[in-house]
């Protein structure tokens, strides 16, 4: 079973003194699943595995407060998902990789409260993490599912008119309490300043208005350019349900169309907003 | 199409034209074409092209050039040697060709004095023609000229 | 509450306040051209000088229209013939992300402009201004009547 | 010897050689005939092979070249009498009436307007009409009117004089004279430049006749968006657009018969080509087709071009050359014969006709050059020796640009940086610094002062004051808070203006200083001289433009301009609250310049920095010098390379101040421009040298090439190889009675797609070096395209003279090599001119294989963080008018390296690189731009981002921080890293995110 | 303080009669989630539910409120347009708990003009907790899912269409129609008895131990923090906590909710921030509701909704936190 086979690997790498720390998914007071960080061997028991085990743990590693009270190298177990933001991080050297040891665990899809398959895990490209990367792999290797990303939703939203898709929008800016939820669970925003919270110059409204709103999901989804791998946390935190994965896949798409890149999948290369080719389309241009 | 074995010694043809005065320059063409379109006879007669005929002289293809009759086209209207921009003198290399043709009996003197009976009757069809045109002033088509020539038998030099 | 009228039904004011970030190149160049050959454009476009198009960051357009401007038109040099060799090519690979995210959102996309223009396009700039303005207006009527 | 130089002419190569001299510290006098400088250049629409706006890249170093301290521009004037001194020259300099004071004429442009008097506009090829009173252009510099003393009223009847009362500055002064200045010179370069050829010799072309046949530099003025038809395309005759456009190449090139024009005039082929894109762009349905002999695209990128324009812009080339062209009375169109490329003869009608008319050189300079005593070849050029490019036979005389002979501006540019550092040798020295120190008050601290701002609104005459109320904008300035000084002024760029600015800035004691005038980019420096002289740091001033962007545009809704005027100072209050005092960094220069590559180029360049009194290091990985060079024995004019080779190393090893370093390795190379270490490696010792500036100069190699069986047959050689054979009269010789030589191969295909330029040259001089030997061999050529260009093509007419045979075949046709046994070569190949494929007998192949880059370049590259083109060769800063330097400070690139050339070019281009080095190496110090990347260290996350869109290497991440680091030497003030950081760390000073946003934000608070 | 009982009808009737002068503020359905919100009419209300995403508190202390409006040369401040009285209805117990910790903050020796005005103008009509969810745990804090302190007006369920009605207030008497009839003891025990069975159904206690504020400087905080994102849910859905921070928003000065877990929630002029640590922001959000609120106004700033580890993104549970500090 692939619990026992973490809960060992974990043990041993604890033990043999190569991480002093092991980041996994584990269970709180009412049940529900919650990360959990492991210092000792015998405390390896309180790891689970199922299909709740929601977090993108990688969100730990760049998170520089974390960092500071952990120096030490720490083991992390992570999905296929996951491992894409890993290699976004790496490639813009957030992350030292040889303080990591990667268990890479192979995940059939999530399941939410009522049981059915998360709709990220639905459209979800790479199901086991692949081997060169990761330095332990667990559970048995499933073919990798070649398969044309759906944007159906997306088109949707684009071919209603002005007005609607502002209505759409709106409906949720009214509610967004600008909680930052959706921004801290993200393992890309590790800023140590982030502009919203920067006053001199103040770019974004930082109260919670509509127009502030709008702008702070905009900028956010600006950020997030050819480095965002849809791991859907970020829709999942959001306590007033935005559909959050509706904003970055746009962003997504527009990057797979325009840039003909896709993030996540080489370690070297970063958001293409780096880099530019002589034909980019510039229609929009007068 | 067929193709042609290039001789491998021998005297070279083109050093042969030139050496008759008015062949020197003959070397000097980069078959830029020029002498082709200025050539009045050769928008008549298609296949008829002076650029040809210099590059077959250079390719020392003696035989086919001496014995052809495309030697005996040209109406030394000197067009082709005014625009020429290598200064090739195209009329005078024809009138070289011509005597060598002569001379190395390709064709009978006959044929060379018929040449000039040939000149004078064209060009004295060409005078009533443009004399016609002249008198009626508007526009004369191709069928008008036939049928002036075929009158021509009629007329009396 | 929200005081940008952005979303305030406020009647569209005869006179627009737009604002154009010109590339001292090439753009201002032929902003400067069109003065000197007297080509005459409407008025409702004040210029902000910034040293490459490559200097804009998509957050000074947003900041531009939160702050109230009816529109924002960002130019640079031609591709190609930037004084700093690739300023102009990565500004458009952001500014197509920002267009997209406007649109996206439910802001007219008329409002945010993007154009090339040398320094010896004088007439260029004057149409380009014609047309943003022009445009610009359309989506501020839009506006009110969809508002209002 | 007072340092000081003349350059006659002002077109790009004038300037170029007055820029480099200016910046190594060198007084210099530029004369210029016309009333402004830019020459040709500045009439042209667009530059091939990138279609960059020619004004575009051509103004800012008119500007700059205005605005030098050491530069003093004469234009409008010519030269009564040069003659010899002992050390140098004294010229009589005639600096011929305008009738306009220069210093006072603020180029508003009313007097034109209001000039009753047409005449025919020279600038514009006469295709249209200007004033009497004008300036050539918009963008001219000096922007100084003129009035032509032939057609204007007042000088030939004595009546109208309207300029002299409408114009509101006083500039006009009917009485102004010529006058006369004497002045010596250590060095003269004329960079006189040539002419266009007037087609009118050749009137078969109708040129003259038909209104719809144009030159190729009319149409020029036509395509140019600032030209008499605004951009738009169309034909003189009905003023209608044209749908089909025929260019016809070689009009007045290649051409002995008509005159002695028998040299290729090199540009024309390209400019043709570009003119046929910029059509297409501006017109979708308009195709335009090519009549060329052979299609000369030689330089970098060129081939690339013509693909595209035939692909991408569906111009056709057709090869014939056009014998006449005939109008049809009725239509104006003018229809023209040439043959197919299957042999047959048709007629075309076009509804234009552009003659790409060659170059010649004018008369007046024939006679300038015979005063000055420089011999001129027979056809005009005045040509040079391959090692000395640009000196003449008068010593202290040098030459550069087309005058030497036709040429692009690339290399024109090349001659002309080349021309400043030969005639800068003896004049400089590392001790004399070659910067400019002003002395200026001590700077006033501003940090704990009072916010107190000044605001001036400037008349401009009536520019400003006629449509915009500045009174009213003026109240409306002193309304802010901060604002303590608000004033009006009508000419704020007058002297006394100036003076009463200074002493208002003392007298309010203000901290920064708002002037509401005219174009920040024309007196921007003017302004900041006066704060500098206030005490004031200079870069606390804000201009706003309310003339050219505010005035002269709304000139019929005064209200609204001065609602826009206001906006305009408002916006300039909000930003300048923001404005930080700046400071041009200086660091220290070390006087040293590192060569890397031992061939031709790199010695030549080391020899010139050396001769001008530098240090440099030349750095060869072999155990000699010589490169390529070893590999060839004579050249088309040098008949012993050897010898010269060996006298040029005997220089460069004896010189004292030249460290030659033979095999020798560089494993690294560090910091930047001015102070750079490099660490050499030779054998097993290792070696640091300090030095300001790099020169590339690796040079290229041979292309091993598999095709036509030259791996494994000895009787097909290279051009190269077969160059040796002639020398040592190889015995393989004795069987070659016919020997066929094959152009282009591996070239100007699939993944080799550029022409290596120098091979048509070889071919050329390996055929008359073989019929001077054994005059009764033959020779047939296959090949593509011949590019003798320029100076070569003679050679070719030569060579066909000699008997050589050449035959054009085609890339899908090439043509195919059989082995007999008796070891003879048949080669078949289709002759488009028989129409038949033709069987050729050889016994001796020579393959002209062209030039590759050498595999280090990008381990080179990566070192230096230098570019490489697509090819593989460095790609220079700008391929028109840097060609010779990098994007990245003080790194200069000379040489096979740039790309495959000839090598008189190849050391034109070395000098000109030295040249380049010593405008950095003479100077104690450099100063760096003051509007640097800043980086907010408590912000940044070390994620990269500006690392990745720095096109100048200024910004790296220190490794133990994670935190990005900003060389302020490097940094030329972009803004795209600012741009890039996602956090917000990277803010550019002088353009700060709070700067633009308080600009905007001032209007809606 | 008088009770009535009504069936549901003649409830829903007396509440519809409330709409023509009242704003009514009700739990309704918005895109799958449960919020306190203007309804239009009752059918939009939902009458069984378990505590809605946002609370009462949003009515009274908005997220974002403008204050003034400061110009160069005026300055213009903004009341809140109390013109329409508000009714909020079926707020549950511990909501209005919380309300009540709220005044002893905003109507404390300083008046909070905007909140006591639209404190004076609502009314608040509490509903009794039948099934109070697995996180709840009220009572250990003195609450109940049928305690009524803070509402004007209290309905706890009797049988299935049947509700006791119990005015409170003035305010309460003054929007209830005299009618229904009164309560028999029977229909009480039936109320008594679900209330002792909602009490029961809450299993989760929590016991503050003794030496609570002792732990301050322990590592146990840094531990227990470890896995928190700093996000604002927990303060942001949490009916008691009332931190906020005024900011310029070009020409408008404004008042919006602020979260200890913000990196600027304690960051000084020069940068200086002596919380800028995780662990010592989580600690702060503990010690401020269970410490330091119990010493200013004598109550435990926590009334056991269980929403902050209901909606915390990592499942934080503050009861076991403060239960095992």
């Amino acid at each position: 079973m692939i619990i026992k086979k973490i809960k060992t690997t974990a043990k041993d790498l604890l033990t043999d003194g190569s991480v002093s720390l092991i980041i996994g998914y584990g269970i709180n007071g009412p049940g529900d699943v919650t990360p959990v960080f492991i210092k000792d061997p015998d405390d390896v028991e309180k790891l689970v595995w199922n299909d709740q085990c929601y977090y993108n743990l990688i969100r730990y590693l760049s998170d520089r407060d974390f960092i500071e009270q952990n120096n030490g190298s720490i083991g992390i177990i992570i999905k296929g998902c996951d491992q894409k933001s890993l290699k976004v991080l790496l490639s813009e050297s957030q992350v030292n990789r040889d303080k990591i040891k990667v268990i890479g665990v192979t995940c059939k899809g999530l399941m939410d409260s009522d049981g059915n398959v998360l709709a990220k895990c639905e459209a979800c490209d790479v199901v086991y993490p692949d081997k060169d990367f990761c330095d332990v792999i667990i559970g048995e290797e499933v073919k990798k599912k070649e398969k044309e990303k759906d944007f159906s939703d997306i088109d949707e939203i684009d071919s209603m008119d002005l007005p609607d898709r502002k209505k759409f929008w709106d409906n949720f800016f009214e509610r967004c309490l600008r909680c930052y939820a959706c921004r801290n669970i993200c393992p890309l925003c590790y800023c140590k300043e982030c502009i919203m919270d920067q006053h001199n110059p103040q770019w974004v409204l930082p109260s919670a208005s509509v127009v502030g709103n709008r702008l702070f999901h905009i900028v956010r989804a600006y950020h997030l350019t050819g480095r965002c791998v849809d791991c859907g946390e970020c829709e999942r935190v959001c306590p007033i349900g935005m559909p959050l994965r509706k904003i970055n896949r746009k962003i997504i798409k527009v990057v797979k169309e325009r840039f003909d890149f896709e993030s996540g999948k080489d370690q070297e290369q970063k958001s293409p907003l780096t880099r530019y080719r002589e034909n980019d389309s510039e229609d929009f241009i007068i | 199409m067929f193709t042609v074995i290039k001789p491998m010694r021998g005297p070279k043809f083109k050093n042969e034209v030139a050496r008759y005065p008015g062949g020197e320059n003959i070397k000097r063409c980069f078959a830029c074409g020029t002498c082709t379109l200025s050539c009045p006879v050769s928008e008549a007669e298609s296949n008829y092209s002076p650029r040809r005929v210099i590059h077959k002289i250079l390719l020392g293809l003696k035989d086919e050039v001496l014995s052809s009759d495309e030697i005996w086209y040209c109406m030394t209207c000197y067009r082709c040697q005014v625009r020429c921009p290598q200064d090739v003198k195209y009329p005078e290399i024809m009138r070289v060709l011509r005597q060598m043709a002569l001379e190395q009996g390709y064709v009978k003197s006959e044929f060379v004095d018929a040449m000039k009976e040939i000149e004078k009757v064209t060009q004295d069809i060409r005078r009533k023609i443009l004399k016609r045109f002249i008198e009626k002033r508007e526009s004369i088509t191709e069928k008008d000229i036939r049928e002036i020539i075929s009158l021509s038998d009629k007329i009396q030099p | 509450m929200s005081r940008s009228h952005f979303d305030s039904g406020e009647k569209v004011k005869k006179k627009l306040k737009i604002i154009g970030f010109l590339c001292n190149w090439c753009s201002y160049a032929g902003a400067d051209l069109a003065g000197t050959s007297r080509l005459q454009y409407p008025a409702d476009i004040r210029i902000i000088r910034v040293p490459c198009s490559g200097r804009m960051n998509p957050l000074l357009v947003l900041k531009c229209l939160q702050e109230g401007a009816d529109g924002v038109l960002v130019s640079g040099c031609h591709p190609g013939d930037c004084h700093y060799q690739e300023g102009n090519y990565y500004v458009r690979r952001r500014m197509l992300i920002l267009k997209n995210l406007l649109e996206y959102f439910g802001i007219d996309k008329r409002r945010f402009h993007m154009s090339w223009v040398s320094a010896s396009e004088g007439a260029k700039w004057a149409d380009v201004v014609k047309k943003v303005v022009e445009d610009v207006r359309d989506a501020c009527e839009e506006e009110v009547k969809t508002a209002g | 010897m007072n340092k000081r130089i003349l350059v006659i002419g002002g077109g790009i190569g004038g300037v170029q050689a007055g820029l480099d001299l200016a910046q190594m510290g060198i007084k210099v006098t530029l004369v210029e005939a016309k009333p402004s400088i830019g020459g040709r250049m500045a009439q042209l629409d667009k530059t091939f092979p990138t279609n960059d706006c020619s004004t575009c890249i051509l103004s800012p170093k008119l500007y700059e070249l205005a605005s030098h301290p050491n530069v003093d521009i004469f234009s409008y004037s010519t030269l009564d009498k040069v003659d010899k001194k002992e050390n140098g020259f004294q010229a009589r300099i005639r600096k011929k009436a305008r009738f306009v004071n220069e210093e006072k004429c603020t180029a508003c442009g009313l007097c034109s307007e209001k000039c009753p008097v047409k005449i025919p506009d020279l600038f514009n090829k006469e295709i249209t009409t200007t004033k009497c009173i004008s300036i050539p252009y918009a963008q001219a510099v000096p922007a100084v009117y003129k009035i032509d003393k032939k057609h204007c009223l007042y000088f030939s009847k004595g009546k109208c004089g309207i300029c002299q009362k409408v114009c509101t500055a006083g500039a006009i002064d009917y009485e102004q004279k010529d006058t006369i200045e004497t002045i010596d010179f250590d060095a003269i370069i004329v960079a006189a430049g040539a002419e266009e050829y007037t087609p009118r010799i050749r009137p078969e072309y109708g040129f003259g006749i038909y209104d719809n046949v144009v030159t190729s530099i009319e149409y020029e003025r036509i395509l140019s968006a600032s030209g008499p038809t605004g951009g738009h395309i169309i034909r003189p005759s009905d003023k209608t657009a044209p749908g089909s456009i025929a260019f016809i190449q070689c009009v007045g090139s290649r051409d002995i018969s008509s005159g002695n024009y028998a040299y290729c005039s090199s540009y024309c082929c390209m400019q043709a080509t570009k003119d046929a894109i910029i059509t297409r762009e501006h017109d979708q349905n308009a195709c335009s087709t090519i009549f060329y002999i052979d299609i000369r695209a030689f330089g970098k990128d060129f081939d690339k071009f013509v693909d595209r324009a035939q692909s991408e812009y569906n111009v056709k080339y057709i090869k014939s050359r056009i014998s006449e062209i005939i109008e049809k009375p009725k239509t104006k169109n003018l229809a023209i014969k040439y043959i197919t490329p299957d042999g047959r003869i048709n007629t075309k009608e076009f509804e234009l006709v552009v003659l790409s008319v060659g170059i010649r050189i004018p008369d007046q300079i024939k006679e300038l050059m015979t005063e000055l005593g420089v011999k001129l070849s027979e056809y005009g050029f005045c040509p040079c020796d391959a090692f000395e490019p640009g000196i003449t036979n008068v010593d202290g005389i040098y030459v550069c640009g087309t005058l030497m002979g036709p040429m692009d501006i690339p290399e024109t540019v090349m001659s002309a940086s080349a021309a400043a550092s030969m005639a800068a040798r003896g004049l400089l020295s590392p001790e004399i610094s070659s910067e400019i120190i002003k002395e200026k008050p001590a700077e006033i601290a501003i940090e704990e002062k009072y916010l107190k701002i000044g605001v001036v609104v400037c008349h401009c005459g009536v520019n400003i004051g006629s449509v915009v109320d500045v009174p009213e904008v003026v109240k409306f300035a002193g309304s802010f808070r901060n604002v303590v000084f608000a004033d009006e002024l009508i000419y704020a760029c007058s002297r006394d203006s100036i003076k009463y600015i200074i002493d208002k800035i003392k007298e309010h004691d203000l901290t920064r200083f708002i002037m509401a005038s005219c174009s920040p980019r024309t007196h921007e420096t003017l302004f900041k001289s006066a704060l500098e002289e206030a005490g004031l740091n200079k870069y606390l001033m804000q201009m706003t433009n309310i003339r050219d962007q505010c005035s002269w545009v709304h000139q019929d809704n005064h209200e609204e301009a001065t609602e826009k005027a206001k906006d305009l100072v408002c916006m300039a209050v909000g930003r300048s609250r923001y404005l930080q005092p700046l400071h041009e960094l200086d660091s220290e220069v070390n006087k040293a310049c590192l060569v890397i590559g031992g061939g031709i180029a790199g010695m030549m360049s080391a020899l010139f920095i050396a001769d001008n009194g530098f240090r440099a290091f030349l750095v060869e990985k072999d155990t000699e010098l010589g490169g390529n060079l070893l590999k060839i024995n004579y050249t088309l004019e040098e008949k012993n390379i050897s010898w010269l080779l060996g006298k040029i190393r005997e220089r460069v090893q004896e010189h004292p101040l030249i460290d030659v370093c033979l095999n020798t390795e560089i494993r690294e190379i560090k910091g930047y421009v001015g102070n750079f270490t490099t660490n050499l490696t030779s054998g097993k010792e290792e070696r640091n040298i300090e030095h300001g500036a790099v020169i590339v100069a690796t040079g290229g190699r041979e292309h091993e090439t598999e095709s036509y069986g030259y791996r494994d047959e000895s009787y097909v050689v290279t051009q190269r190889e077969f160059e040796t054979m002639l020398l040592n009269k190889n015995p393989m010789l004795k069987y070659a009675h016919t020997v066929a030589m094959i152009q282009c191969v591996d070239s100007r295909e699939s993944d080799k797609n550029y022409c290596s330029r120098v091979c048509c040259g070889e071919m050329v001089k390996n055929i008359l070096q073989l019929k001077n030997d054994y005059p009764d061999k033959d020779v047939y050529v296959l090949y593509r395209d011949i590019r003798t260009y320029g100076m070569l093509e003679p050679y070719y007419t030569q060579a066909r003279k000699t008997g050589a045979l050449f035959f054009r075949y085609d890339i899908e046709n090439k043509p195919v090599i059989q082995k007999e046994e008796n070891g003879e070569f048949i080669i078949t190949v289709y002759d488009e001119i028989l129409r038949r494929y033709i069987k050729l007998r050889a016994q001796l192949i020579v393959l002209s294989v062209g030039i590759d880059p050498l595999e280090t370049n990008d381990q080179l590259a990566r070192m230096l963080k230098v570019p490489l083109n697509e090819d593989g060769f460095f790609h220079e800063a700008h391929v028109k008018l840097r060609p010779v330097d990098f994007a990245t400070a003080g790194i200069f690139v000379s040489g096979l390296a740039h790309g495959p050339k000839y090598i008189n070019e190849s050391v034109s281009q070395a000098i000109a690189a030295a040249s380049r080095a010593l405008t950095i190496i003479t100077k104690d110090k450099i100063r760096s731009e003051a509007h640097t990347a800043v980086i907010n260290e408590v912000r940044c996350t070390g994620c990269g981002f500006c690392v990745d869109v720095c096109a100048y290497n200024a910004i790296e991440i220190d490794k133990e921080k994670n935190i990005a680091a900003v060389n302020t030497l490097m940094c030329k003030g972009c803004g795209s890293c600012a741009a890039t950081c996602l956090s917000g760390a990277v803010d550019l000073s002088g353009f700060t995110n709070k700067q633009l946003i308080q600009e905007f934000q001032e209007l809606f608070l | 303080m008088d009770m009535l009982i009504l069936n549901k009808h003649e409830l829903i009737d007396n509440i519809k009669s409330l709409f023509k002068d009242y704003e009514i503020v009700g739990p309704s359905q918005l895109d799958g989630k449960l919020y306190f919100r203007p309804v239009k009419s009752m059918d939009e209300v939902v009458w069984d539910f378990v505590n809605p995403v946002n609370n009462i508190k949003d009515f009274f202390f908005p997220p974002s409120q403008v204050l003034y409006e400061l110009r160069q040369d005026r300055i213009k401040a903004f009341e809140p347009d109390t013109k329409k009285k508000r009714i909020i209805l079926f707020a549950k117990s511990c909501d209005t708990r919380a309300l009540n910790l709220l005044d002893k903050l905003f109507i404390g020796d300083y008046k909070d003009t905007s909140y006591t005005a639209r404190r004076e103008t609502t009314t608040i009509i509490g509903l009794s907790c039948l099934e109070p969810a697995d996180r709840c745990f009220c009572i250990s804090l003195g609450g109940g899912p049928f305690a009524t302190k803070g509402m004007d007006v209290s309905i706890s369920p009797v049988r299935k269409d049947k509700f006791l009605l119990h005015i409170l207030t003035d305010k309460g008497k003054d929007i209830i129609a005299e009618q229904g009839t009164r309560p028999e003891r029977e229909e009480l025990s039936l109320t008594e008895a679900l209330k002792q069975k909602a009490e029961e159904a809450i299993k989760r206690k929590i016991n503050i131990p003794s030496d609570f504020f002792e732990k301050f400087d322990s590592d146990y905080w840094k531990g227990v923090s470890q896995a928190c994102i700093k996000c604002g849910i927990c303060t942001y859905l949490c009916p008691a906590c009332h931190c906020f921070d005024i900011i310029d928003e070009g020409y408008f000065r404004i008042r919006c909710w602020d979260t200890c877990s913000s990196d600027t929630f304690t960051k000084m002029a020069a940068g200086e921030d002596h919380r800028k640590q995780k662990y010592k922001k989580y600690r702060q959000r503990i010690y401020h509701k269970f410490q330091y609120y119990k010493e200013n106004f004598g109550e435990i700033a926590c009334v056991g909704c269980g929403r902050c580890t209901t909606y915390c993104p990592v499942k934080m549970d503050i009861v076991e936190i403060v239960n095992n500090s």
